[in-house]
C-alpha cells in the first residue's frame, strides 16, 4: 500500500544527498535540522549549495567550517548567542563560500516560487539596496505587465533535496508539524525536486498521522526518508518538546570564532560521534543530564476544541424524490 | 470471467481506470474521474496517489464517495490537505503523472472547450456552460491527460468554439513552443468508445470501439474526419469481479445509475 | 482587550458591503456562503464584482440573477445537479454582467497575488487559449526576467471585503477551519483590503480557538464582523456539519434555468425570508425536517494525536554558568 | 513617581514602547523588540497586534518570553500561525503600522546595514554579520519604522558599508520614486538618545538625549554632522510602576540584565 521510509540517519544521508547538491536547509530560529547537519559532515558531502530563509544557531556555520558548502542563498545567517556566523566570515573572506543575500521575504518568496513551479516572484523589498546591486543571480527588476511598473523579482529556488526537522513523522514519511505549519518548511521542502528528508522526535503509524492530515506539513509522496532522531535540532529548540539550549549554543559559537579551534569541537561532537544518539549521549556525559533537563518546556497549551472531518454518504439520496412545487410544475 | 450485465458508465470507468498505472500522481476532476481514480486505488493501482483541486492528497481510497472535489471524504485520513495551492503547486512543478479532466467540446488536436459554444464577440449568441474549472491547469502541465467525453457531434468537432484546454493546440510543436512542461493528451474515453493521439502528427485516432458500437457509428458521431487505427480493436469488457468492486464503490449507484 | 463583532447578518452587510465592491465569494464546491447570499440579495446591493476561483450551487447564479453583480472574474461557476449557471448564462448574453475567464490556478494565484501584495503573479497554465486572448484585463504576458522566458501572468486580485463560511468562529473574529485550511479562502479573505465577514456555524469563545492558532484560516485583525449562521453555507456542504443538498440544488436550479421563475424562488426564499433562521425555517416546513436530517455526516474522523503548542522558559538560563572545556579555556 | 534605579535597557524599552500606539500592528524583529511589543500589550496599547517573522500573529501578550521570532511562547495561545508568509504577506500589503527592527550601522537618512562591513568588492576585507533578515522587508513597507541601535561612532555613519535596508535612502523622494509602500524611518532610540527625522530633508535629529548623557556626548558618538532639534530635551525616565510591569516580564532578567 506504500514504501516503508523509516531508514538510519546514516543511510538516509548517504542515499539522498550528493556532492554537488543543492539542499534546502530546514527550520528558521528553532526547529534547526542538527542531527542531519552533523551527519552531512560526518560523510564529507561537498560542494553543497544551501537555500534557506534564515538560520540561527550556527547549524550552517558548522555546515560551512567543515567545508560541505560552496554557495548559501539565504538572508540571514546566525549564532544568536555569539552574535555572528564566524566560519561563514572566513569563508566567504577566503572564497571558498559565495554568499548571495536576499531579505527574509525575498528568499521566503523564492522558496514559494520553487513549490509554485514558476521561475520567479515579485517581491516589494530589496529594491534600493546593494542587495539588488550585488546579487543579480537571484535579484532582477520586472515590469508588471498589467500597470508597466517596475519593482524586483526573485529567482525561484529549488533544492534537489530538503533536509527538515519535525516533531512527529510516520514511517511512510507523513510529516506533522503545528504550531505554525513550518515558518519556511512548507515551501521550501515541497519544492524540493528529489524529495524530502526528514528528522523526527517521534515515529507514529500513519493511521495517527492521517486522522489529522491539517497538520501535515510535508505528504507520504513527497518523502524520502525518515530518521527517528530524538533531540535532533539541538541546540535549537523543537516545538512542543525542547527550548533552545543556550548555553551548549554559546559553547559551540567559541569554536566556530576561532579558525583553529574549530576542528577541534567536529573531531569531538560530530566525527567522534556515530549518530545522534552518541551526540546526545557525549553532552549527558559531558554536561550533565540535567543540561537536558533544563531544557523542557511548559506544557499544557492544547487544542480544546475537538473537531471532526467527517463526511457525508451520498447514498442518503437514493429513492429519495425530487422537490417541486407548484410553479416548477406549472 | 467478463461480465455480461454492466452499464455503459461502468464500462467507462473500468476502461479509464487501465489508463492509470501503479504509483502514479493522479489529478482528478469532479465527476466520474473521482470514482474511477477510486476504483484503480482498490484495484490495480494500490500506491497511486490522489490530487484533486480541493487540495486532497491521498495515498489510499477515501472512506466514502466523493461527489466534489473538496468533498470532506477526500480529506477523512488524506495524507494531507493544504488546499488547493498543494495540488495545484505539484501540478505547476511537474509532479503530476496524469491529469483527468472531462469537457463540453473536444477537436481533432484534443483541444477542449469548458468555457460555452456560439461567438464570443457577439455575446447574445454565446451559450455559457461553467468555465475553465481547473482542467486548463491539469492539461497545460500534467505528464499525460485523460479525458473522458461524451460522444456526440456537436462534442467532437473540427475546431472548438472557444478554447479553454490545451490538448496539442494546431499540431505538432505547438506546445513546446509555448513552453507547456506537459505531454499533452493521451487518451480520450468516450460513450463510444477509445481514443489515442498520433505521435507525429499529434491528430486524435478512434483505438477501440465499445462492444455493441463500430467504427461507422463513431464515425456518424463525430464532426471532423475521424482517423482509425490499422489495429482499432473491440474494448475488452470488464470483468465480473471488476463490477462488483466498482458497485461496492457506489453500492445506490449515485454515480453509475 | 478587544473589540467584539458579533452582530447580525443584516447589520453585517448593511454595514460593510456598499454597491459598487469588489466581493471575495468564498467556498468552493462547498462551505458556500449562501446566508451571506442572501442578504446581500436582500439589501439590494447593486453593480459588485465578484472575484473567486470555483463556486458550485449556484449561489453565485442567484447573486447575478438578482441583479446584484455587473462583473465576474472566476474559474467555474455551477449548479453541479442542474448542470450550467443559467442565470449567468442570460446575464452574460444581455450584457448586465460581464465576465472574466481564468482557469482554477490562475484565480488562485490571482488571490494570492492579493494576498501577497504584489501586482501579479506568473502561472503555468491558460497560455496558447483564448482565456489569454479575451481577458486581458486579467491576463499578459511577462518576460522572465532571469531566463528571458515569456509566460503568462496573472494580475492581482483584492478585494474591498471578503463574505466567507466557517465552521467555528470566536465573537472577535479567530476564523476557525479544518479538513484543508479554506481551499482559496486562506488567500482570498486575507487579501481583502477592509476585511472579512464571517458566518460560523458555531460561536466560540476566543480562548477556545487560541487554544489551536493552527487551525485559525482568518484571524481576529482581518475580521469586520462575524455572524452565526447555523446552516449557512445550505444548501452547499459544510465539512463536519452536513453535506450537499442535492435535492434542493436541483430544486433551485430548475428555477435558476427560467428566467420568468427566477424571481418567484427569490421572492419566496430570500426577500420572504427575514433572515437565514427563516429560510431554514421555511425549508422544515416545506420539505420537512427529515430533508435536514438527510445531510448529517458519517463522524469520528477525529485527530488522534494530542499536539501540545507548549514553550520553554528562558527564565531557567538564570545563574547556569558557561559551558567550558580544556580547548576554551586554553 | 519616576523610578530612581533603573537599567539602561530598561529605559530604553519604555523608550520604544512609548511609540506604539494602542491598536497598531507592529512587527517586531528578533531581540528587544519583543520585550518592547510584550511591555506595550499590557501597558498602554492592549489592542495592539504582534507579528514576527515565523508567524505568530497575535492580539494578546504571550505566555512566556519569547527568545526567537518563531518562539512556541509567540504561538500559544496566539490568534494564527501560519509562517513567515503570513506575516510578510500582510506587510507587503501595507497593513503594518510599526516596523521594529535593529541593525549594525546606520546612517543620517536612516538607511540601515546588517550586512557587514568593509569593501564587498575584496572579500578579504569584508567582515560579515548576518544578513538582512526581515528588517529590509519591514523597512520597505511598514507605514513607520522603529529602529534600536547602540550608540558608537563606527554605527551612526556617514554613508552605511552595505545599504541591507532603506531608510530615506540617499534623501527626499527616493522611496516614492522606487515605488516603496512604506514611509521610511521615524524614529531611532540608541542607548544614549532618541532620533527623529526632519520632514523636508530626510536627515536624521537628535531629538531627545538621555538622563545622565548631554547633546555633546551625543554628537561625539556619531561619525556624521549630527543635527540638533531645537527642542531637543532630556527623555523623561520611566517610572516605578513601568519598571515593576517590565520587570515581571523578565523576572531574571534574561533581556533586562
Amino acid at each position: 500500500m506504500a514504501v516503508d521510509k523509516l531508514m538510519s540517519l546514516k543511510e538516509a544521508v548517504s542515499k539522498y544527498i550528493h556532492d554537488g547538491d543543492t539542499v534546502y536547509y530546514g527550520g528558521f530560529q528553532i526547529m534547526v535540522p542538527m542531527a542531519l547537519t552533523h551527519e552531512i559532515i560526518r560523510q564529507k558531502k561537498r560542494n553543497l549549495t544551501t537555500i534557506e530563509s534564515s538560520t540561527d544557531v550556527g547549524g550552517l556555520d558548522l555546515l560551512v567550517g567543515a567545508g560541505c558548502v560552496s554557495e548559501i542563498h539565504s538572508a540571514w545567517i546566525m549564532n544568536w548567542y555569539v552574535k555572528a556566523p564566524y566560519a561563514i566570515r572566513r569563508a566567504f573572506q577566503s572564497k571558498q563560500t559565495k554568499r548571495f543575500d536576499v531579505s527574509n521575504f525575498a528568499a521566503t518568496s523564492a522558496l514559494i516560487a520553487g513549490f509554485l513551479g514558476v521561475p520567479f516572484l515579485p517581491v516589494r523589498g530589496n529594491i534600493g539596496t546593494d542587495m539588488l546591486k550585488l546579487n543579480p543571480t537571484d535579484l532582477k527588476m520586472v515590469k508588471d505587465p498589467f500597470s508597466g511598473e517596475e519593482m524586483t523579482a526573485v529567482r525561484a529556488w529549488r533544492a534537489d533535496v530538503a533536509v527538515i526537522h519535525a516533531q512527529v513523522a510516520d514511517r511512510l514519511g507523513n510529516v506533522m508539524s503545528w504550531g505554525t505549519r513550518g515558518v519556511t518548511d512548507e515551501f521550501g521542502a515541497m519544492g524540493a525536486k528529489r524529495g524530502v528528508i526528514v528528522t523526527a522526535e517521534e515515529i507514529v503509524e500513519p493511521e495517527i498521522t492521517r486522522a489529522d492530515p491539517d497538520r501535515t506539513v510535508v505528504p507520504y509522496f513527497k518523502t524520502l526518508a525518515v530518521v527517528h532522531a530524538p533531540w535532533g535540532a539541538h541546540p535549537s529548540a523543537c516545538r512542543g518538546y525542547y527550548g533552545l539550549d543556550i548555553r551548549f549554543s554559546q559553547y559551540q559559537g567559541k569554536y566556530e570564532r576561532n579558525g583553529e579551534l574549530l576542528p577541534k569541537f567536529l573531531d569531538e561532537w560530530v566525527y567522534g560521534c556515530e549518530d545522534h544518539n552518541a551526540y546526545i549521549k557525549k553532552y549527558i556525559q559531558k554536561f550533565g543530564q540535567a543540561g537536558l533537563d533544563r531544557l523542557k518546556p511548559t506544557l499544557g497549551y492544547k487544542p480544546k476544541y475537538q473537531v471532526d472531518y467527517g463526511f457525508h454518504d451520498p447514498a442518503v439520496w437514493k429513492g429519495v424524490p425530487q422537490y417541486t412545487d407548484e410553479y416548477i410544475k406549472a | 470471467m467478463h461480465a455480461t450485465n454492466y452499464k455503459l458508465t461502468e464500462l467507462m470507468v473500468v476502461r479509464c481506470a487501465k489508463e492509470i498505472k501503479d504509483s502514479e500522481v493522479v489529478f482528478a476532476g469532479v465527476g466520474l474521474p473521482l470514482v474511477v481514480v477510486g476504483f484503480a486505488m482498490v484495484t490495480h493501482a494500490p500506491n497511486m496517489i490522489l490530487f484533486t483541486e480541493g487540495g486532497s492528497i491521498r495515498a489510499t481510497a477515501p472512506p466514502g464517495l466523493a461527489i466534489t472535489v473538496d468533498d470532506p471524504a477526500l480529506f477523512c485520513n488524506g495524507d494531507a490537505s493544504f488546499g488547493m495551492l498543494s495540488t495545484m503547486a505539484a501540478l505547476q512543478r511537474g509532479e503530476v503523472d496524469v491529469a483527468f479532466i472531462g469537457g463540453a467540446q473536444i477537436d481533432k488536436f484534443g483541444n477542449i472547450n469548458s468555457t460555452g459554444v456560439g461567438d464570443w464577440s457577439k455575446p447574445e449568441s454565446f451559450t455559457y456552460f461553467a468555465g475553465s474549472g481547473g482542467a486548463n491547469d491539469m492539461a497545460t502541465s500534467g505528464k499525460r491527460v485523460l479525458a473522458i467525453m461524451p460522444q456526440d457531434p456537436k462534442k467532437f468537432v473540427e475546431k472548438v468554439d472557444y478554447l479553454t484546454t490545451p490538448g496539442f493546440l494546431d499540431g505538432p510543436g505547438a506546445r513546446e513552443k509555448l513552453g507547456m512542461i506537459g505531454g499533452g493528451p493521451s487518451v480520450v474515453v468516450s460513450t463510444m468508445g477509445v481514443y489515442k493521439f498520433d505521435e507525429k502528427t499529434c491528430e486524435m485516432y478512434l483505438a477501440e470501439y465499445y462492444p455493441g458500437q463500430s467504427v461507422e457509428k463513431l464515425k456518424a458521431n463525430c464532426s471532423f474526419d475521424l482517423k482509425i487505427s490499422p489495429n482499432v480493436k473491440e474494448t475488452e469488457p470488464p470483468t465480473e469481479e471488476e463490477i462488483s468492486v466498482l458497485r461496492s464503490i457506489d453500492p445506490t449507484g449515485f454515480y453509475l445509475g
